[in-house]
Parts: C-alpha cells; structure tokens; sequence
C-alpha cells in the first residue's frame, strides 16, 4: 500500500440538507397533513400549500451497485436527483408531479420491485445478515426474509390489513431484527459443545467467555491439561450468548438449530405502550432454501389477524381484545408449557387472577 | 399495681385517649371485663400496653408452649418486663378454628367464652387474619386443661407454624346468591383431612388455603393464601329476562350502558336494544356484571373451583398474588372430593420434599421454574395459567418438539 | 397439673351447618338475589321465596367475653341464637323478621355499635396484633385502627364511596393486614441493630437468621471472641425480616420506624384483575396514641377518591383512569424517589414508553 | 470456480430457489452484479452461502481489520472454508454513516458506488438495522484506500464494537407533518459531537441513540435503543376545526366514534354533539387521535424531546425497552443543542465509568437500582418515569425525610 496522504477527517454522518428535494428543503418541518392516493403512494402537503409525493418500492436489502445505481436512475429522472431508504428497506421517491408518480411506479413494477407497504399493508421485513456475513448465525435470514416476503407479496401492495404489520426475522436468538408484529428468530434447542481445541489455540478469553453467561452455567475446566471450558447442561439454557463470545462455544447445529414465531411487538406509542412480542410457535424445522413450515405460520396468523382485527388494531391489540386462547384457536397453533416463562421476571406473565375463559 | 382494690385499674393515661370517639372502644373493653372479673392479667395487659404507647416499643417475646401431642396452636408470650408488670408476665394466644364462614350458634359460643373466662384472660380476638378465633392471654398451666375442655365440646386447635393453617371462607352457600361451590363444607372436608398437619408443624414453612365461593374473592384468598379456592362456572351466565327488563326499567339505559356494558373486562357485553348480550365465550368470570345486576344475572350451573397457588404476603420477596393452576375441578360428589385431597396431597408433598427451610410454594415455584414444576407434579400447560406466553426467549424446549403436529393433524 | 383424662380429638373446624339460621339451613345454595334495603342491611332472597336479613354492625374486634355475650343475648333475641362474624370483624345478626332488623339496629347502636361496611362505604379496617400480643411490632396496630375508624366512622354508617373501601393496617413490615384499598404500614427506616449480648446468650439460629435476609446482607462474624452476626449497612433494604427470625436483629426504635401509607390494593376480580397496593406517602411519624399524621393522609385519600371515583370503581381502577399525576396533585402528597421501585421487578414498573402527561 | 469463463458462475442449486417468487431477489441481484463485473469475491460469497444453505451451517470467523486512527467500523470476516471457496476468503464489510432519515442525493451516492465497485465487491446492504450504509464484501488490502476516498467525498464510518453506534432517524421534518423536534439536525450534531466514541472503542459496551420525530416511533428507538429521544410536545393538541367538521362529514359520526374517541388510551377525548373535545391534560401524547385525523389534528407547539433509556436486544435480560427519564427536554436553540450534549455527556461518562464490561446502560440501572443511579445523576425523580409507585416495601428512604411538608406547606 503506498504512502498515505489523506489525513482523515472525522465528518460524522454527512449534512442531510444536501440530500433533499428542493420541495422538502423548502418545506422543511413545515408539513401539514399527509393523504395516501393509493398503496405505496403518500401525499404529504405543507403550509405553504406544496404538495410532495413519495412512491415506496420494495427492495433486496442486500443490494447492488447495479440496483442502486437503477434507483438513481429513477430519482434522476423522475424525482429531481433524490431519494430516500425507510427504516424498513424500502426506497422511497418524492417528486412533487403526479405524472411522475405514475411514471416511478410504472418503471419501478417493470424492474419487480413492488409498490406498497404503506399504510394498513404489511410492510417489508426487517431482517439480519445470516450465514452470508455474520459469524454466528444458525439459518440465513435473507432467505427466509426472501421466502417471507414471496408470501406476504400481495399483502405489500394493498392496504387491507387491521393496522401496519411489522415483519422481522433474526439468525440467531440476539435478534438484531429487533421486535414486530410477527417475528421469526432463530431458537437453540441444546446447549453448546464446546470445541477444546478451538479453546486451547487461545481465540478466546475464557473469562469474558465466562462472564458472558446469563445464568452462570459455564465453568473454567481443565482438558488435557490446558485451561479450557465446561457447561453446566442443567443451567444453561441454551441462548447461545457464548458463542457471541467466542466461537469454541459451538451452538449452531443443522438439525438442533431451529426456528420460533413470536407475535404481538409494538413500538409504536398509539394507543397501547410499546410491548414485547410473545412466543406462539417453537421447533419449527430450519429448512432452506425456502422454509415453508416458517411461510405457512405466517401465513395463518396474518390471515386470522386479518379476518379478525379491528381498523387501527395492531397484532398485539388484536389478540389483547380476543385473548391468547382463541388467538391459538384461531391460528391453529398450540400452546405449550414452554410457552410459559420460566425467566427472571416469569411470574409476572402468570394469571394471577381468577379471571378465566371457558 | 394499684393499691387496695383489686378491681382498680392503674393509671393508663395514653390508652384513655383510645376511649373517646365514636368506634367501639377496645380499651373500653378490656377496662370493663377487668372491672368485673378483677382478672389481673387484663390490667397487667394494659399496664404494658400503656407503656408500649408511652415508650414506642413493643416487649413480647415467644417461646415455646403447647397441648399434649400437638406442635401448633398455642402463639406463646412472654413479657420483657416482667419486672415492671409482672400480671402478664405470661400472656399466650390459643388459636381455635372457628366453623367454616365463621358462623356461630349462641351456644356453642358461650360455652367456649365461659371456659374462656375460667381459664384465660377473658381477651377475645374476633378473628384473627387468617380466620382463627383468637383467646388472647392464658398463662402456660392452664393451657392443657382449656384445650381438654374446649376439645371436649367440640373445638379444635388451629395452626401456626410450619404447618397447614386455619383456613377462611366467605359466608358462601349458607347466605350468597353467588356461590358457585360448597366451600364450606370444602374447607371443612379439607382441613379435617390435614388434621395431622395443622397440628404438627413438620413442613418447610406455613401453608394457607382459602375459600371464596366466587371471583369477588371476599376472603382475599388470592392474595393471603398458598393455595386459593375461588368458585367459577363453565357454561353460560345466567339471564333471567323479566328481571333484566325491570333492570333496564328502573336503572334506564344510560346506567346499564355505564355501569355494566363499558365495564366488562374482555367486553363480552354488548347492548341490543333495550337488552343485553352477553358473549360468554369472551367472559372471563369476573363478576361485575352479576354484581350490578344481581337478580337478573347469576353464574351458570357448571360449577366447580379455580385453584390459585403461591399468594403471601410481604417477606423477602414483596407481596405475591396466587397464579392460576387449576382453572376448573369439580367439587360436588364424595369422589370429586376425594380427587380434591388427592391433588392437594400431591402439591403438599411435592412442595414438602424439595423447598427450602421458610419457602413458601409461591417462592418456590418461582426458584424452580413453572416448567420443572409442572413436569414434576404432571400437570398440563395451558393458556389458563398466564397473561400471555413468554417474552424472552430463554427457553430449553429440547429439539424433538413437532410445532406442526396439531396443524398437520387438523388438517388430514 | 392433674393427670390428664381426656383424649385429643382431632376434630378440625366444627361443622358449619349446626351454627346456621333454619331460614338459612333450608335455603342453604339456593339464594337468589340480594338487596341493600339501607346501610349495614343486606336482604338476601332465596329460589323458595324465603328472605333473610342481615345486620352488619362494627366491633372492637380485639374483643372480650362480656362483648361477645352482649352479642349473644341479641342473637338469641333477634335471630335464632345465630351469627355470624365476617372476614373484617363486623358481627352480623341475621333473621326472617323486619322487625327483629329494627330490634337489632337500635339495641347495637345503644351499645355503641355502628351499622354499616355494607356496599359502596368504607368497612372496618382489617388488622393485626401490635404492642398487645405480637413480638416484632413497632406499633399498636389496634390503636391505628380505633384511631382510622373515628375518622371515616360516617363513612362506615352510610353508603357514599363510588365501590366498597376496605382498609388495612399492620404494625410490621410484613404485613398481616394484607392489601387493601388504603393500608397503613410500619416501615423502618435503618438497619438493624445487633444486640450481641442476645445472640451470644444463644436465643437465635445464626445460619436461619442469615439465610432469612433477602438481600444476603447478614455475615457470621465474631464478637468478643464468640460467634455473632454484622449486617452490611449498604446492602440491607431495612426490611426486618431477620427480626422475625431472631430478636437480637433490633429493628424497631421510636422514632426511626415510621409509617407509609399505600393505595389501591385490590382482592376481587371485579372488571381488573386483583392488584398489589402502591406507596403514595412514607415516614409518617409513629404518633400514639392517635396517629394524627395518619389519619389525615387517609382522610384526604378517601376525600379524592370520592370525589373523583364513579360507580363501582375501586380505588386503585380510578387511580388508573385519571393517573397516579394526578392522585398526587388531588390528594396533595408528595412523589419521590423511593417511590420508585428498586427490587427485584421494578423494570415493569418503569414507564417504558412515550406515553407522558403535562 | 467454473473452467474457461470468469464470467460464470459455479452451481448454486438451493440459491437458485430463491430467484422465483414475486419480491426482489438478492440472489438475482448479486448474480447480475457478478456476470457484468466479474468481481470473483461474489462468486466466492455465492458458493459459500449455497454451501451453507447445503450444510445449514455459518462460515465466517472474525477478525481485526481496521482504518488509519479508528478502532471501528469494519467487521471483519475471514471464511473458515477458504479451502473450499478461496475467492472469498475474505469479505469484510464497512460500516458507512449515512445521513440521517437516510435521504440521499443521486450524486453522492453514485460517487459512493463507484468507489465501492473500484475497491469492493459491489455488495451494498441499503440498510442495517442500526441504520448503516453496509458495504459488504472487501479485502484487508483495499479498506484504507477504500476509506480515504470516500472519506474525502465527506463520508465517515459508523460504529462497531464498544462505542457509540451508528444511529437512526426517521424521516423528520423533512417531510413529517408529525415530527415535533429536527431530529435530522439533532442526529447530525450529536453523532459528530460524539466522532471519537463512534470512531475509537472505549466503553463497556455499545451505546446506540436513535431519533424519531414523534411517539409514532417509526426508528423504534425505545425498543433498540440505550437512548431514545422522541418528539413530543408539552401544550394542548392543536385543531382545525375545519377539518375537524370536515372528517366528521365525510368519515361519519360511527367513524369517529369507534376509531379516535374509544380509542384513546386516556379517555381524554369525548364526543360533544357533532365534535370532539379533547381534555389534554389526560392526554399522554400517545398520537392515536392525530393519526387518524391528520388534516385536523396536530401536535402541539410547544415542542421537544422526551429521552427514553436502556432499550436493547435479548442478550442475558430479555428485551429491554427504554424507559422514561427526560420527559421534556427543548432542541430548539444552539444553547438546547448544548445542554443535551451536556447532559450526554454525563450520561455516558457515569455509565462508562461504573457498568461492568459488556453491561449495557439499562443493564446497569437494573444492577444498581434506579435511586443510586437518580442520585449520582443528580436527576430529580418524577411520576413520568413510572407506570405506578412501588409496590414492594424494600426501601430505605431514611429518617429523616418528612412527607408532610409539602401539606403543611399547602395548608400554610
Ligand atoms: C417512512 C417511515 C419512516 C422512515 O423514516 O423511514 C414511516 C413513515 C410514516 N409513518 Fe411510520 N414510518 C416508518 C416506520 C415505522 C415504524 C418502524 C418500523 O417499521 O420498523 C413504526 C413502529 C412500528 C411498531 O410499532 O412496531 C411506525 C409506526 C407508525 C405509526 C403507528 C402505528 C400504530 O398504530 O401502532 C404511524 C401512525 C399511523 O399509522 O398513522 C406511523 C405513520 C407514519 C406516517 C404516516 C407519518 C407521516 O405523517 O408521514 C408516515 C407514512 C407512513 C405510511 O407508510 O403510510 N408510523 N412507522 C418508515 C417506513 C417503514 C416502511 O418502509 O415500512
Ligand atoms: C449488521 C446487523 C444486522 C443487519 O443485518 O442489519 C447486526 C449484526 C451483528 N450484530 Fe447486531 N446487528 C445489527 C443491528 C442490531 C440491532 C438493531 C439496532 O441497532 O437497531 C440490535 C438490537 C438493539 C440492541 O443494540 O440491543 C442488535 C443487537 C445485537 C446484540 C445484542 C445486544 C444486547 O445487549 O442485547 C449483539 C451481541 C453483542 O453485541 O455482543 C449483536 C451483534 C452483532 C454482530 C456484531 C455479531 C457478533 O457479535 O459478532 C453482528 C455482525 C454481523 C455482520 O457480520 O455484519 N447485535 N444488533 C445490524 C447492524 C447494522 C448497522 O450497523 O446498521
Ligand atoms: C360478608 C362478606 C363475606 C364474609 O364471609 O364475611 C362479604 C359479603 C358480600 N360481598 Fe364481599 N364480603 C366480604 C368481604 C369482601 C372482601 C374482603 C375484605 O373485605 O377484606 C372483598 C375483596 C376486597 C378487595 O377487592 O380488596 C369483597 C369483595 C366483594 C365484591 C367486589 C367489589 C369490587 O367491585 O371489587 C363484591 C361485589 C359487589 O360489591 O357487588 C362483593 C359482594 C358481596 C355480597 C353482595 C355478596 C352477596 O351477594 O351476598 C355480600 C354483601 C356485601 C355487602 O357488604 O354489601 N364483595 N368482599 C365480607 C364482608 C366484609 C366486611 O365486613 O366488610
Ligand atoms: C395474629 C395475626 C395478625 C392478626 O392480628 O390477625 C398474625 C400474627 C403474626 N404473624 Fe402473620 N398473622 C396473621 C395473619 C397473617 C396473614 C393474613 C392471612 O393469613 O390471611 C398474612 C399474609 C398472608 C401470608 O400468609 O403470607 C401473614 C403474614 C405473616 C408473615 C409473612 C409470610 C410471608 O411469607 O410473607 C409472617 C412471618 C413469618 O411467617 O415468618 C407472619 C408472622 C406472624 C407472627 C407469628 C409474628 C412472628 O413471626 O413472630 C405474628 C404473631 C402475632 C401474635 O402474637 O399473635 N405473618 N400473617 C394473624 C393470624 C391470626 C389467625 O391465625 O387468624
Ligand atoms: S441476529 Fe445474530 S446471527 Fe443474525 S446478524 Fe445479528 S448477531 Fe448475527
Ligand atoms: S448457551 Fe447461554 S446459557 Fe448456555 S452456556 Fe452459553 S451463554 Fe450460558
Ligand atoms: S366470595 Fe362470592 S360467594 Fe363468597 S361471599 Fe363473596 S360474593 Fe358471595
Ligand atoms: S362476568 Fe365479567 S367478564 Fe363475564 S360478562 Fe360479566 S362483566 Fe364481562
Ligand atoms: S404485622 Fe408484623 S408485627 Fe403485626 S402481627 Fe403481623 S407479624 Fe406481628
Ligand atoms: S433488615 Fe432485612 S435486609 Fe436488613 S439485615 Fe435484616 S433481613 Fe437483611
Ligand atoms: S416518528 Fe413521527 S415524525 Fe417520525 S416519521 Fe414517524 S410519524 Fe413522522
Ligand atoms: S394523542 Fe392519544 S392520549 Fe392524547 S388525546 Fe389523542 S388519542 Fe388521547
């Protein structure tokens, strides 16, 4: 490498200024009311009396120079050199023309990226990396979050869900996808076993290793001599927190790895406080490359969620109102003991009171 | 001690202050049995008493004193300052298990306060928290004849301890509308049957149970007791419609929409017209409705018990209110009942064998896990037992599950 | 003591049925409804047609015989040679005639007796031992109760709260009282003091007093050459359960235990499931023998409350509709620090959301 | 590797599965991307992951690869079958800040792109879930040129490791009518205040913020967050009663009832005739009723920040979500601007000092109780932080504290 001559300069993240549309810069916090013309489409109109329409599109996530650079294209033409992502990976074009609205969706379809997610739709899934970049994954989220969003495809472009629908899918149970309305996170069904040589060569701190257990189930062993590792298979409960740690804590197994469904997220403040999701499904087979155990119990809870919800009723509030047994009855699901916690703060998830269904 | 008369009480200038105002006075009480018995150990009482409110502190110590055989039933004290009061020098409680609902013939009744007044003090404590009749003051050597003779008519000792404890019920059958199982005669079956435990303190800590004959819980059972008895229902609501109709008469719509359709927790209730529906699918038996419109509306005729466990009180670990376990068993038939003994033999036993010294169920079930709890005692999970599933996902369900049974199943 | 004659019989409670009404043997879960013809009397229907009437009247609940025969005589001219006490102490007479409800009525008042703790008023507070029979009070909870009583007596007498109140108080931490719409509790306010004299005259289990603290903050040690206890003043939450195990654990002192008072404790299952009460004022002095400070934080408690609450919400629901702000600003108390949970679940009770009032 | 063609690609039979289906496929993407650049480094990515796919298992180990100066933001990853698949044997990605709400303009990210076509493998991740720009794919050699020039076109890392994280806004005023705050600017100058801690691993662990205009919370910045600031506002909710009529006629009365007055968490809103009133001290900004009536409703002006702290993922608690500690704080002015750097600052440095490693700042809290941490904060305690006061009686509030002074002082 030769000699550097650029002195870096620390610029933190780049003036977002530069990067809007004239008539967001003009109307900068000056908005007004927001319309939605059509699935994918939004209307917000300023004080002023402007008018910016923004059309969604659905995207790879892991994406190209050739994708993004077609995206540019587009914004080019149509939306005056600019665009946006969503936290949720869909690219976002504003122009304040409807024709090029119709223009951007006509061009955006002919690519196959999908016009929707806004609204009462089921928006894109928020998703990890997998076994195509992270070092601890079990299952590879892109393509379940792929297989997913074949399924859920017709309910992108349409808004005819109770209330926005949030997908999430994470590789391994740290779940970087973080909580939604539907989530399908990868769930260890074992303890780790514990790789001595690996421990041996030294790529761990055994005790950091150590210290990283949440219920103290790993000790400081002796194998062959040399310092090493144990579980204590009694107490670990099999959240592969060690292996984050380090990689001789081997947790990920092709059959032992499997996948759980949680349902019910919120992060949003409307109405209810923001809630965690809760397990409804566990065990399900880790089966690529398009995991249609996972797809078909999707499938059902939006369907039930569907039929039954109520306009603004976010999953969570839905089966707040209907209670968690017919939710199961109506998905087909079945409850089960593990479905109980059994963790720190378990006992305030118990029913304590009388109040019952029959 | 005051000079002279015997029947003159000593000075108890911050007790007098208790006298005035318009509750019912218990210094008032005690001074007027004082002053008629002259039993010196109520003015040695007092005397202490006083000195508690004058000083802020309280001078009782335990120890240990009992009836032949039994282990519990007696609360010993003994004065830390018998130097300075020596007429309640020894001052126990016995703790006597009144009837289911705390019922009383005059009778029975004055039979035990004459032996009362023979042998102790003539301090009656009406009732004690847990439901005991509570004889407030005995000294050690009368304590074996007072039992022998209140045994004789009939009474029994109640628990303290490590052991199972008097239990209360709420009037139940004998009087409410809303009983939906005998928990009178439940709890008399019941702790009849625990006889040896109530009287013989050989458990890791207390264990109380409690009998309300509905979800309106009126002996808290949920909240004070390890295991908590509630009457529930399985089918529909009752509806008598004449008295619905007379209801909405009189009320008018705006208190029925109000007080009973708004207020339902699951909103099972829906207003039709000028009556209401009630979709008992939805209904969680929490009573309100039938509260409010008692002659209209009454539980269904399915009947049995709840069984909630693990409610105590404060200690160690901040009050905890008893889970749902059992949400539906029968208790009408001798066989149902025996089934009762039969579980609750095995929740004892099961708790007994494996909690810690001064563990109550509550907190052991918690240091367990529900899992290994419900695996040991073969119990099934169901959605009955919690608010909603797990949160976290710090679980270890083994990698033989099939999630896709059921659905496989309903579907072929 | 002479020889002993009389063998034990293990007979458990008595049998209920034999210290029942006729009216109420024959109807015995057939009743049909009930009414409240007028505070401090319920009339109770049957399926037969049959009626019976109960009079609730107040006690000292620390009672004497001469009291409980007084009762007696009235049951026997009143009601069959029947009663009944409920599970807070109030004495009910029952019987078939409306003329034996206004015999009772008078004669009980004569007697001092308050008529009431029927429906929506505040029944009689529910109790424990104190200074005249427990070994671990800091107060007199009986004294507490007389004195709370005086005050809310006409609420007690007549029916004017939006839903029943029932009130607690208990001279210990570990409260006996049990939860309650208002309960006055003793709370220390610094650790125990260790009387080594006590614990070297071997009055206590040492490893059971150590294994007793919550917290773990009892050690061994050794005082004097001889085995006693230390507490670690940072570590001890002034909890006093070693107190209970060993009374050398001094904990209670004239002026460092305090009172608090907590609200919205609630046992029924009506409409919201049963809720654990919360503390709203703490360190109220311990003021026998009337407890002036107490009595004027119930008073203003119950005054919001009745004002606020609407038909048949409890204390702790109308805390919940108008928020706990705003229970303060109404009842003029103070928020602070410690009102904050730091145990073991106090993350669920953080507000962790947007949700905010100003 | 395929004979003859550098352009072909090796078989992926279970990648080429998800090539069907109607959503975007990244394995087309990549595809496309490897036939017109030949960049071997995807073909290497592809059979790697068709081999995972095969063998359900991972095969990247990390590593350390870093920049000039900078302890962060590369994750390095070395395949640990580099035998198998050497054209990928290393595939480091690089964490890019964009700017916040991720707006971009075409030119600068088209220079962007060139860049990363020239130095990487044209692998792009539009965005992480922390709000990353994630060029995947590099080798060790090509990173620092990579960084200086892109750097020189006024792009800089984002976060990895123990330091402040890249963060995330949402869209903002940039073309939110909701948004109560310029969470854009707001973002901006607190991640460049802070370029070190992004830049230069020091703390226990990861610190993220996140930025959302409004309680809609479209970052998700209390569940994913240690700080999350959310706009808010401290006045009444503004009404255009024009509108307002206007949505009661087009939408109808039912509308209006069923979706915005029943909905309200609070029931602080009621139907007077044919309008709403609003009762905005029993409103808690929960957003419900503007998101319905957008054209109508709006927040008010009196606008700021509410700071929730402690979010984060599953790691050893569960999920955390952030809980309130700033209800209102302003970020209007350069001054607000300071004093919230001020008041970060503070935040961090008494984290960094006392949290054990890998502790993340809810995790503390919870470790140390939330009176320690109000204290040596020096933050006053406020009933916003709490869904409701304690219920347990484990405190030691002292003795010397005196609950009725504010009364006395009221009274006085
Ligand atoms: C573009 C985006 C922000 C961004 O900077 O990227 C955004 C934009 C808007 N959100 Fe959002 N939300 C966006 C992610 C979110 C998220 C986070 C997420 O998706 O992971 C949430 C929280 C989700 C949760 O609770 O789990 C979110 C919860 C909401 C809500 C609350 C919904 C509810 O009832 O719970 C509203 C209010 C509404 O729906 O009117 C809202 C409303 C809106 C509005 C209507 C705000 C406005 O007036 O412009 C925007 C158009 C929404 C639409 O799609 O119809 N936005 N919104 C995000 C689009 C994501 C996507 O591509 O699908
Ligand atoms: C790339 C990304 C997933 C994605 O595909 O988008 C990701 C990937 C990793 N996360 Fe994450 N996390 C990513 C967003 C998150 C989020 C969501 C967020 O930031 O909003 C969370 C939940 C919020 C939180 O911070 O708690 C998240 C919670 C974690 C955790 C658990 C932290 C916890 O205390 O619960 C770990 C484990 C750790 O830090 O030890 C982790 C660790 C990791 C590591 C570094 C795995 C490891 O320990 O070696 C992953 C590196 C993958 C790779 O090769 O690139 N990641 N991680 C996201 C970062 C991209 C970006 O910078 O934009
Ligand atoms: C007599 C007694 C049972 C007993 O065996 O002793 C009793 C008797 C009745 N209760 Fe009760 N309750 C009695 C203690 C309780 C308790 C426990 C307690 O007082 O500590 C509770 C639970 C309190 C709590 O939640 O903290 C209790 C919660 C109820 C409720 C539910 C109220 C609510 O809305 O939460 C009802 C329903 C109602 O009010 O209609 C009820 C209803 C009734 C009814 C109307 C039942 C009936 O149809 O006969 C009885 C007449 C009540 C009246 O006073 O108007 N009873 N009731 C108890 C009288 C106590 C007293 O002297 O004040
Ligand atoms: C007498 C009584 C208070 C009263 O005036 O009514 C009482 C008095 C005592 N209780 Fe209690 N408790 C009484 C009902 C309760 C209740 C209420 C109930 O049973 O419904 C509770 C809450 C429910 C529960 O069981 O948790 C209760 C929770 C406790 C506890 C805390 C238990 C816990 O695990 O949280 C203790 C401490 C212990 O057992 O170590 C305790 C301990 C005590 C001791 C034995 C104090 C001691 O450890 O030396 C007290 C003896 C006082 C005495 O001298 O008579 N008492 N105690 C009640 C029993 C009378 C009766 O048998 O009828
Ligand atoms: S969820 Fe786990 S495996 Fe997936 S990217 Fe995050 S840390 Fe890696
Ligand atoms: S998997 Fe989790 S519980 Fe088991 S040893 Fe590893 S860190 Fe501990
Ligand atoms: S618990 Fe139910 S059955 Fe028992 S007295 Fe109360 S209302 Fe009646
Ligand atoms: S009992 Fe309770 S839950 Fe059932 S319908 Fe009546 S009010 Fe609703
Ligand atoms: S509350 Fe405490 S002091 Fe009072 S009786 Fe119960 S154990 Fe004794
Ligand atoms: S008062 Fe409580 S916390 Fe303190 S030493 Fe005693 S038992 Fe432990
Ligand atoms: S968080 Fe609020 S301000 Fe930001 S995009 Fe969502 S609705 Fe708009
Ligand atoms: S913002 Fe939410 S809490 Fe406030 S009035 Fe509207 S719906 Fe109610």
């Amino acid at each position: 490498m030769a000699k550097r001559e650029w002195d870096t300069i620390e610029s933190g993240p780049p003036d977002h200024m530069q990067m809007l549309h004239p008539v967001m810069v003009k109307n900068y916090g000056k908005w007004k009311y927001h319309e939605r013309p059509r699935p994918g489409v939004l209307k917000h109109t300023a004080e002023s009396g402007d008018v910016i329409y923004t059309v969604r599109a659905g995207t790879e996530r892991q994406d190209t120079v050739d994708i993004i650079r077609r995206f540019c294209d587009l914004a080019d033409k149509y939306a005056g050199g600019y665009l946006r992502w969503t936290v949720r990976n869909n690219v976002e074009f504003m122009t304040d023309s409807w024709e090029s609205v119709e223009g951007l969706i006509k061009e955006l379809e002919a690519l196959g990226h999908p016009i929707g997610g806004t609204g009462p739709s089921v928006s894109a899934i928020a998703h990890t990396q997998g076994w195509l970049h992270c070092d601890i994954p079990a299952t590879d989220a892109s393509g379940v979050a792929k297989s997913i969003m074949d399924i859920v495809h017709d309910e992108f472009i349409s808004e005819e869900m109770p209330n926005r629908v949030k997908l999430s899918t994470s590789c391994c149970e740290i779940n970087c996808g973080g909580q939604a309305d539907i989530a399908v996170i990868i769930q260890h069904t074992r303890p780790p076993r514990i790789n001595h040589e690996a421990l041996h060569a030294g790529i761990c701190e055994l005790p950091s290793t150590v210290a990283r257990c949440p219920v103290a189930a790993i000790r400081p062993t002796t194998v062959d001599g040399k310092p090493s590792l144990m579980v204590v298979e009694e107490k670990c409960i099999y959240c592969g927190a060690c292996f984050g740690a380090c990689p001789g804590m081997e947790i990920n197994h092709p059959d032992y790895s499997k996948l759980a469904i949680w349902v019910g997220g919120k992060n949003s403040n409307a109405r209810t406080k923001p809630a965690n999701m809760k397990l409804v499904c566990h065990g399900l087979p880790n089966n690529p490359p398009r995991w249609p155990e996972v797809g078909d119990v999707v499938k059902r809870i939006l369907a039930a969620y569907k039929e039954g919800g109520r306009d603004w009723e976010r999953m969570g509030e839905w089966i707040d109102r209907i209670g968690w047994k017919r939710f199961f009855e109506e998905t087909g699901l079945t409850f089960d003991m593990y479905m109980i916690d059994n963790y720190r703060h378990a006992r305030q998830s118990f029913n304590q009171s009388a109040h019952v269904r029959f | 001690m005051a000079d002279g008369n015997e029947f003159q009480l000593n000075p108890t200038s911050k007790l007098d202050e208790l006298e005035k105002g318009p509750w019912p006075s218990f210094i008032k009480g005690f001074k007027e049995t004082f002053r008629r018995t002259g039993n010196t150990m109520i003015r040695g009482a007092l005397d202490q008493l006083n000195y508690s409110y004058e000083t802020k502190m309280g001078y009782w110590k335990g120890g240990v004193v009992g009836v032949h055989g039994y282990g519990a039933g007696i609360i010993s004290r003994y004065s830390m300052i018998s130097d300075l009061f020596p007429e309640a020098k020894e001052f126990h409680t016995v703790r006597i298990q009144p009837a289911p609902g705390l019922h009383y013939s005059t009778d029975k009744l004055r039979e035990l306060l004459d032996l009362w007044e023979k042998y102790g003090s003539g301090l009656v404590n009406m009732h004690g928290q847990s439901g005991n009749l509570q004889m407030i003051g005995i000294s050690q050597d009368n304590v074996q004849e007072f039992f022998d003779e209140i045994n004789k008519k009939g009474w029994d000792l109640g628990g303290a301890g490590a052991c199972v404890r008097t239990s209360a019920s709420c009037v139940g059958p004998a009087r409410c509308e809303m009983a939906c199982y005998d928990n009178l005669k439940v709890h008399h079956d019941l702790l009849t049957y625990f006889s040896d435990l109530v009287h013989r303190p050989q458990l890791p800590y207390k264990i109380k149970m409690k009998f309300s004959g509905c979800p309106n819980d009126c002996t808290n059972a949920i909240q004070r007791s390890d295991f908590a008895y509630i009457g529930t229902w399985r089918d529909d609501i009752k509806v008598d419609t004449t008295e619905l109709a007379n209801y909405f008469e009189s009320k008018g719509l705006d208190y029925i929409v109000n007080n009973v359709v708004t207020r339902c927790p699951t909103n099972a209730i829906t207003l039709a017209g000028n009556t209401i529906e009630i979709n008992n699918k939805e209904c969680v038996r929490c009573m309100h409705c039938i509260n409010v419109l008692p002659k209209a509306l009454s539980p269904g005729d399915d009947r049995g018990i709840s069984i909630l466990v693990g409610g105590k009180g404060h200690l160690k670990v901040g009050n905890m209110l008893g889970a749902m376990m059992v949400p539906f068993i029968k208790a009408d038939t001798e066989e149902d009942m025996e089934k009762l003994q039969d579980m609750m033999d095995e929740f004892v036993d099961y708790w007994a064998e494996n909690a810690l010294d001064h563990e109550r169920i509550g907190e052991f079930i918690e240091r367990i896990g529900m899992h290994q709890f419900l695996e040991d005692m073969g119990m099934e999970a169901t959605l009955d037992m919690v608010s909603h599933p797990r949160d976290n996902p710090y679980f270890k369900a083994g990698h033989d599950h099939d999630p896709l049974k059921n659905i496989q199943q309903a579907a072929g």
